[in-house]
């Protein structure tokens, strides 16, 4: 039996994956799962990219790709500088623990 | 084997890149001085910053209209133009902030200055160009800048501000890339124009993930021009932030969302798909009206005008909803008019700022601190009073010329409707703006301290940047036209 | 009999007869600001020689236009200067002199001059005695400046003038909670009055084009006769306001809460008489309209007898004077709207004399009895006050129309028109009313100076007015004796202007026993009047006075009963509810709820900004959510349809 | 003197920015020299009209926004001409009632400056913009008068003057930016100039609703029924200057803006909504009479009193006719004097007794004659009694309403009763009957500065109640020219019946 694997299941997965991603956005309440969750949402992008640019056969989807990894990672460093501030002063990285401004 | 491509000098036209380079490199000095010696005054910073600033605003002059380079993925069209001259000019006003008579400590450390460069080059590079890729870098550049500078505040709220503020950022660079994919999935380029031939040619099928595309592009701008219900960061951000980036933060960044948005929507929404100017229509009117309502009832100043400048924001993305050149070149000419009175407003709110006095157990700005001002300090309480009712919308003051163009600009794409709309906004915003006029007009001192705690912070070149925001919003009436000339002539230009 | 003068003057020989004309008018107002001046300090007795010999300049000026005018010299007219002219209208100050307005300018003068002298005695323990001078006079020049007006707008100038003035006067000892409210009652009742005037008015501008009289009376023809009737009905309302014609006449009675001067003057002889004068004025156009006048003449003659019955129970000597007033005015309007116009004018006239003495001698005796206005507790004062019993008994007798007295004539000539015209129920009225007069001003005059002293329980020691006074009042009382002797003079004099009255053929050969049965009535009410007082308690027993009419008659109809309940009242709990209830509580709390909705809708969304930062992405996903949805709801809106139908089916 | 108008408006501003270098002692002589100045520019403005010619007076032009056609066109005829001159009198006038004492007095002054220069500004420009720019100006001081120098509530009762004018005329705004359209529709290029846009002729569904947008704003001002309940908080706080300013001038922006605005630009929607307005009208003069006839403070009686009367100077306006218009204006002005004088005698006694309950007096004609005169003078003038001011204008106003209606016109005429009934019996509750209360056995007749505002109040209301012609003729001719273009522009029948057609200059004449 022969199956392929096509465009649209490439689109599926990275639709999925990114609204998994979404989910996590919402029901986390851990920072760090909560920056995870994010990734997941870009990522899941990127393999849409990658795909549809291999299905068009140039190169600029994996160029995004590539500069969406990118910006990925410096998101990363930033959210874990911050996430380890809160960290030392409150030991703790609940999202409920950062509700002093409301209103 | 692929044989080597050869790309000639000139082709790449460097010259159109030569601004950012300018603001990048600046920022790089920068660090690399104080690598070299550190613990210099921050007064070299500030006025390196501004030198590079003022060679990078050169450079934007220098460039002609209507020029791409570099592959094609700068684009310097007539908004481009003008939206970057915005940005310099409201930067640099922003810097002189840096002068401020207390010692705080962001203002020590060389790396907030290079990281407002990297941020004003992010913005450039996000207003610059018609290239889905250098738009989200670009965007992405600045955001990250502004999040670290915003934590450079080194207070617990700023951390909070910064953490809910980046948080967000990301989810919404998520909703950029999904949708920019879907546009790429669907037309094979990322370069807008083409993306916009192959719809046409197509006709805007199939639809539905045009539109999908579209809804995630709102989300991700929402959340830059912080739109109901995207906005939630804004107050809080604001309030943890400091004035004179709150301040900063009200302007810039939002200019230059507008531009991307009025790129990408304004073929939408005149593509017959009228799904997209519907959802707009009721985004704009939500925002309005909830912003004021919540701004109603704030009881700090800095978070009040928080909301009120979501509501202008509201205000303005009528503009593009209408998408006429009369409406984008009226979003220009407002955001001048608004950017001094709100830079102004902010800048009090900075000079006021001093060490040590509490007037409430949360807020530090709020409205009992401004109770009797003008017995303490008439002249800092009638600058306030100015740039409130300037934002209020009172003729002759700055804002109002704009608010006056932008209903016209309604009632002319016939949204009457709209227009009523927003002339009963402004009508609800009045009273939020007016009870600051009262605290500090109509009430009686409540501290018992004297007038110079209200100037506490105020350095020569604070006082000269509130010098000119005041001078501008009395006499603007008289710089409405050579604005709206220009702004029609560049929006025109790049064909909106 | 009849006097025959035949020697001739022209007065515009020596004297501009427009001069003449203004100081006529002028004098009093210069005499009023004098007195004005000197308004708040105390008394001058200077004040009230000048005052009074300007007003009498302006009598002098007045008797010169008159005989300028009788000895055939032409109409007077002069116009001042313009004063409202906007669109078309315009409106000047212009004054005329003809035989009309000559007439009343005299009466008006002699009689203000008589009492402004009078008025020195009687006023000269008052410390307003300046003020009281000034607003006198102030009054003789609205007056004035109403007679002599040569169009409508004009006339209402005075029209008002005096009402201002009587309301000053009215309430003129203004620390008297019941003085100053007769004072409002009666400007707001003229008021009410004067607002048919001024419709009457916005009428003849809106069809005629002009307020001037001899215009609108020469286009009187061209117009419509139900316009003309409106115009009349409508002046006849402002007419009703100032002359204190039913229903209007309750401010009249409480107007005696003023000085007597100033009743004498102004509700007796001069003002309550402007709104006879004004159908006189205006008979061109109540004589197209007969119906109109046959109302005012029954109005009229119902009146009189409706004033003359309360006039007979009451115990205020002046509230009663008034009644009679009220009561011969009515006369004076049956003639008015039967269309003798110059009966009307000649009853006014003499009426004037005799009534105007009335009030001066009801004067002497309050002085006398200390301001005491109750007759019951009077009685004998002829005694000590022989003069004013004498002046007031020739008055009564004068009121009572006894001949050869100037009563006599006028009044009778009323009752013949009423007769002559076949209205024999006005006829029977007035006949009936003519005996109720005599009764009351004999019984008066019976109560006051006739029986025993009964003032002396009160410990009341009276005495007689100041020389001057009584002289001042003679010539009233010479006047009150012979006016009627110049009946034929007046008909050819006014009947210049005014239309003559034609008697009917039939009527001659009656007429003698139509004067013989009105006289008799007269004499009989006088000789009730003085026989029911020969009993101890007059003619009114304790056992009448008990029964309903009397109470009735007491209480004036109990009209100022439900007029306070009907009117006045229901206003003032009106406006309360107005103010209380709809403005703060509907029209202000509708404003108000509107930005209160506006807030609490932001208090009750507050919570949407918890500050937590995983709701914010909640939010943030909802809109895209919500977004998707309706997208897509949006795109597949027509599949959608068709699959509910199929459900549905 | 080209630029006499312009001079006019920004003199008071300039003087204004120049008053907080003079001393805080010498700051009353100051204005009031200076407002007297500003009083004698506006005679010569008078003196130099000339009320024969037809049309805009003293026209200055320039550009401020050409791509927008926003343009500074400011000129006068015979109408705005006394308005402002009414304007620059009351506020000597008010500068002049202040006490020494007054705390803030700087401060004071130098607003009533700033407010003179708005209220100048609303009269003689003829730009739509402006118009309104210098209409919401005119706010802000007056928001600062209420709310510093007021009463107890004054805080609420200037937010609430604020918020519902604004709210009222940045309607008004929609509807001129609306005007603007049609007409660059029209004519292909943009301009707020209202001698431009006279010449507009709209179908009449456009006329309707340009004009109800107008006339929420000019409603509210005027204050119509049932926009008016900001008026009496803003009286019943505002301090004595503020009361006759505003009761005085800034109120008769509204009306002005109805003859200005509404009639000319939208003469079948004027007609068409003839009735209604009437009736409103009608509402204000016998309710609000009977509203002030219930008040117990003297204050809030004499601003009811005020809003019946600006009913009858409505009625006045949609007569119509010449004699209506006329009379309407006149009677602005004579409402603007006696009410002012009104206020100021009520500031009078506030100033002794710090009461203004009329039930804490009683008697004072006894204590205080000469005050008792001229308040008795200036009851009988809003009472509208002939020869004096107030009947004037009442009666033109009443005769033109009368002729569209006769049952409206007799109640209208009612106000004559009315009035008479809630000011008198104030009279007599404020001045006759004895003296009870001790307090007021001992108070002090008028003082010299009272009567310097006084007397020429008036002098004035005498004379101009004598000779009203001076006014009443620049006045007509103008009030002719509006009426005759509102005829020329009328598309419907019913508008070109009721709007008489006059002739006026050359054909006038002829």
């Amino acid at each position: 039996m022969n199956l392929s694997i096509s465009l649209e299941h490439y689109l599926l997965l990275s639709s999925i994956l990114f609204f998994i991603g979404l989910y996590g956005v919402i029901v986390r309440k851990n920072l760090l799962m909560l920056f995870f969750a994010t990734e997941i949402m870009l990522n899941a992008v990127n393999i849409g990219l990658v795909a549809i640019s291999n299905y068009y056969g140039d190169l600029t989807g994996q160029m995004f790709a590539f500069f969406i990894i990118a910006i990925a990672a410096s998101e990363v460093a930033i959210g874990l500088g911050l996430l380890v501030i809160w960290f030392k002063r409150h030991n703790t990285v609940d999202l409920d623990s950062l509700q002093s401004m409301k209103g | 084997m692929i044989e080597p491509v050869s790309v000639s000098f000139e082709s790449l036209k460097i010259a159109t890149l030569m601004p950012m380079l300018l603001a990048i490199s600046g920022g790089l000095l920068i660090l690399l001085i104080d690598l070299l010696k550190s613990h210099l005054d921050k007064s070299i910073y500030i006025v390196l910053s501004v030198m590079f600033i003022l060679m990078d605003l050169g450079s934007v002059l220098s460039l002609e209209l209507n020029s791409r380079g570099f592959f094609d993925v700068i684009f310097i069209d007539g908004i481009a133009m003008l939206s970057q001259i915005v940005i310099l000019v409201a930067s640099m006003l922003f810097i002189a902030f840096a002068f401020a008579s207390n010692r705080f400590h962001e203002y020590q450390y060389p790396e907030f200055f290079a990281l407002f460069l990297f941020m004003t080059a992010g913005f450039q590079f996000m207003v610059a160009s018609d290239n889905l890729i250098t738009i989200f870098v670009g965007l992405e550049t600045a955001s990250l800048s502004l999040y670290t500078m915003i934590v450079l505040h080194n207070k617990d709220k700023s951390f909070e501000a910064a953490i809910k503020y980046f948080t967000m950022g990301a989810v919404a660079a998520g909703f950029y890339a999904f949708g920019s994919m879907i546009l790429y999935g669907l037309t094979g380029s990322v370069e807008l124009y083409k993306i916009f031939e192959v719809l046409e040619a197509r006709n805007f099928e199939p639809m539905i993930l045009v539109i999908v595309s579209s809804l995630f592009f709102i989300g991700a701008f929402g959340f830059k021009l912080a739109v109901v219900p995207f906005h939630t960061w804004g107050p809080d951000v604001y309030e943890g932030s400091s004035a004179a980036l709150a301040g900063y933060i009200s302007i810039v960044p939002k200019i230059a969302s507008f531009v991307v948005v009025m790129r990408i929507f304004e073929q939408l929404i005149h593509s017959g798909v009228d799904w997209i100017q519907g959802v707009l229509y009721a985004v704009v009117v939500i925002t309005m009206t909830m912003a004021n309502i919540w701004a109603l009832i704030q009881n700090d100043v800095k978070r009040m005008l928080a909301y009120s400048s979501i509501s202008h924001t509201g205000f303005v993305m009528s503009a593009i909803m209408i998408g006429t050149t009369q409406s984008n070149s009226g979003i220009f000419l407002y955001w001048i008019m608004f950017a001094f009175a709100n830079l102004g407003a902010f800048a009090m709110l900075w000079a006021s700022r001093k060490r040590g006095i509490r007037y409430h157990e949360r807020y530090d700005h709020p409205f009992e601190k401004f109770a009797g001002m003008v017995k303490l300090m008439p002249l800092g309480a009638v600058m306030m009073g100015l740039f409130m009712l300037t934002l209020a919308g009172i003729p002759p003051f700055s804002v109002f010329w704009g608010k006056l163009y932008l209903i016209s600009s309604a009632i002319n794409a016939n949204y009457t409707g709209l227009a009523i709309i927003m002339a009963l906004n402004s009508a609800i915003a009045v009273f939020y703006y007016l009870k600051l006029v009262i605290f500090m007009f109509l009430k009686d001192p409540v501290s018992s301290l004297d007038g110079s705690a209200y100037m506490t912070n105020a350095s020569i070149s604070l006082k000269v940047v509130l010098g000119i925001s005041a001078f501008f919003t009395v006499v603007s009436i008289f710089f409405v036209n050579p604005i709206l000339e220009m702004a029609s002539y560049f929006v025109a230009m790049s064909g909106f | 009999m009849n006097f025959d003068i035949n020697l001739n003057i022209n007065i515009s020989n020596f004297i501009d007869t427009s001069t003449l004309l203004y100081i006529a008018l002028f004098s009093p107002i210069v005499g009023s600001l004098i007195a004005g001046i000197y308004g708040a300090s105390p008394k001058r007795i200077g004040i009230g020689i000048i005052v009074s010999s300007l007003i009498f300049l302006s009598f002098l000026a007045s008797a010169g236009l008159f005989l300028h005018l009788y000895f055939g010299g032409s109409i007077v007219n002069v116009r001042m200067m313009d004063w409202i002219s906007a669109g078309d209208l315009s409106v000047p100050f212009g004054f005329v002199a003809d035989q009309v307005s000559v007439t009343m300018m005299l009466v008006v003068t002699l009689v203000s001059t008589i009492v402004h002298i009078y008025s020195i005695g009687y006023m000269e323990k008052d410390k307003g005695f300046n003020r009281f001078f000034s607003y006198l006079s102030a009054f003789v020049f609205s007056m004035m400046f109403l007679v002599m007006s040569d169009n409508f707008l004009g006339l209402f100038i005075g029209w008002e003038g005096v009402g201002l003035c009587s309301w000053l006067l009215i309430g003129f000892w203004y620390e008297r909670e019941s003085a100053t409210w007769a004072a409002n009652e009666a400007f707001i009742m003229n008021r009410i009055a004067d607002l048919g005037m001024l419709i009457g008015i916005f009428l003849i501008y809106w069809h005629f084009g002009t307020l001037q009289y001899d215009e609108v009376f020469a286009k009187v023809n061209s117009i419509p006769v139900d316009i003309i009737s409106m115009i009349a009905i409508f002046l006849f309302i402002g007419a009703m306001g100032k002359s204190a014609q039913f229903p209007l006449h309750t401010w009249l009675a409480d107007a005696m809460e003023g000085p007597t001067p100033v009743s004498a003057l102004i509700h007796a002889a001069t003002m309550v008489t402007a709104g006879v004068y004004l159908v006189i004025r205006a008979n061109e156009i109540f004589a197209l309209v007969p119906e109109v006048g046959y109302f005012i003449a029954s109005l009229g003659a119902f009146v009189a007898l409706f004033a003359a019955t309360m006039a007979l129970v009451n115990r205020d000597i002046k509230r009663v004077i008034a009644y009679s007033t009220l009561s011969q005015l009515g006369y004076m309007f049956v003639a008015g709207g039967l269309g003798a116009y110059w009966i009307a004018l000649f009853h006014l006239v003499t009426h004037a004399f005799f009534k105007a003495l009335l009030f001066l001698g009801a004067g002497n005796v309050m002085h006398a009895m200390e301001d005491e206005l109750n007759i019951m507790k009077m009685g004998g004062l002829r005694k000590v006050m022989l003069g004013t019993a004498l002046l007031m008994l020739i008055a009564s007798v004068a009121l009572s129309g006894i001949y050869p007295f100037a009563g006599f004539f006028s009044k009778d000539k009323i009752l013949e028109v009423a007769f002559d015209t076949h209205n024999y129920i006005l006829w029977g009225t007035l006949w009936l009313t003519a005996g109720l007069t005599a009764f009351y001003s004999f019984r008066i005059v019976m109560l006051v100076f006739f029986g025993s002293a009964r003032y002396k329980d009160f410990g009341i020691h009276p005495h007689e007015a100041h020389g001057f006074m009584l002289w001042a009042m003679t010539p009233l009382a010479v006047l009150a004796i012979v006016a009627g002797l110049f009946e034929h003079q007046f008909i050819d004099f006014v009947t210049k202007i005014l239309p003559v009255y034609n008697f009917s053929e039939g009527i001659h050969e009656i007429i003698g026993q139509l004067v013989m049965v009105t006289t008799a009535i007269a004499v009989t009410g006088i000789t009730i009047a003085v026989l029911s007082n020969m009993f101890k308690e007059g003619l009114f027993t304790n056992t009448f006075k008990s029964n309903f009419i009397y109470k009735l008659l007491d209480n004036q109809y109990y009209i100022p009963k439900i007029y306070d309940e009907v009117f006045s009242k229901p206003y003032r709990e009106l406006s309360e509810l107005f103010w209380k209830s709809v403005d703060l509580k509907i029209v202000d709390a509708t404003v108000d709820g509107i930005a209160n909705c506006i807030l609490s809708t932001g208090e009750n969304t507050r919570g949407m900004q918890s500050g937590n930062l995983s709701i914010m992405l909640r939010l943030m996903v909802i809109g895209i959510t919500v977004l998707l949805i309706s997208a897509i709801l949006y795109s597949y809106a027509d599949s959608i349809l068709t699959l509910l139908q199929g459900v549905l089916n | 003197m080209n630029h006499i108008l312009t001079i006019l408006i920004f003199f008071p501003a300039l003087a204004g920015l120049m008053g907080f270098l003079v001393d805080k002692k010498s700051i009353k002589p100051y204005v009031v020299s200076i407002t007297l100045i500003e009083l004698f520019i506006s005679l010569y403005l008078w003196y130099g009209f000339n009320s024969a010619e037809i049309g805009m007076q003293f026209v200055e032009q320039a550009n401020l926004i050409e791509a927008f056609g926003v343009q500074y066109l400011i000129g006068i005829d015979g109408i705005s001409l006394f308005l402002v001159i009414l304007s620059t009198f009351m506020t000597l006038i008010g500068v002049v009632s202040i006490s020494d004492d007054t705390e803030d007095l700087r401060e004071l002054l130098l607003t009533i400056l700033f407010l003179e220069m708005t209220m100048v500004g609303v009269f003689v420009v003829l730009d739509a913009i402006l118009f309104y720019l210098f209409w919401e100006l005119s706010l802000v001081p007056m928001l600062y008068i209420i709310g510093a120098w007021g009463g107890n509530k004054r805080v609420y009762a200037s937010i609430k003057f604020f918020l519902y004018t604004f709210t009222g005329s940045i309607i008004m705004l929609v509807g001129m930016l609306y005007m603007a359209y049609l007409y660059y529709q029209a004519s292909g290029t943009w301009s707020f100039s209202l001698l431009e846009w006279y010449r507009l002729q709209l179908p009449l569904d456009y006329q309707i609703w340009l004009f109800v947008a107008f006339f929420l704003g000019l409603a509210i001002k005027v204050p119509m029924f049932p926009f008016h309940t900001w008026l009496p908080y803003a009286h019943g706080q505002a301090p004595t200057v503020g009361s006759v300013i505003l009761a005085a001038v800034l109120l008769k922006m509204g009306t002005y803006g109805f003859i200005r605005l509404s009639l000319p630009l939208y003469p079948d929607a004027t007609v068409y909504f003839l009735t209604p307005i009437a009736i409103l009208s009608l509402i204000m003069i016998i309710y609000t009479a009977m509203v002030a006839y219930a008040q117990k403070d003297l204050k809030q009686l004499v601003a009811y009193s005020s809003i019946s009367h600006m009913g009858v100077i409505i009625l006045g306006i949609f007569a119509l006719n010449p004699e209506g218009i006329t009379g309407s204006i006149f009677l602005m002005i004579s409402h603007g004097i006696v009410s002012g004088a009104l206020f100021l005698l009520v500031g009078v006694i506030y100033d002794r007794r710090h009461t203004k309950m009329i039930d804490e007096f009683g008697g004072l004609a006894s204590v205080m004659p000469r005050y008792a005169l001229i308040f008795g003078i200036m009851a009988m003038a809003s009472v509208g009694l002939p020869l004096t001011i107030g009947f004037v204008g009442e009666f033109l106003s009443l005769v033109g309403f009368y002729k569209y209606s006769h049952i409206m016109g007799i109640i209208a005429t009612g106000t004559v009763v009315v009035g008479a009934i809630y000011m008198l019996s104030a009279y007599k509750r404020t001045f006759f009957g004895k003296v009870v209360n001790s307090e007021n056995s001992k108070l002090s007749d008028l003082n010299l500065r009272e009567y310097l505002t006084l007397i020429p109040l008036t002098i004035l209301v005498i004379v101009l109640g004598i000779y009203p012609k001076p006014i009443l003729k620049p006045v007509d001719e103008s009030v002719k020219a509006i009426i005759s273009l509102m005829h020329q522009k009328a598309v419907t029948e019913e508008a070109k019946k009721i709007i008489p057609n006059i002739k006026i200059g050359e054909e006038a004449r002829k």
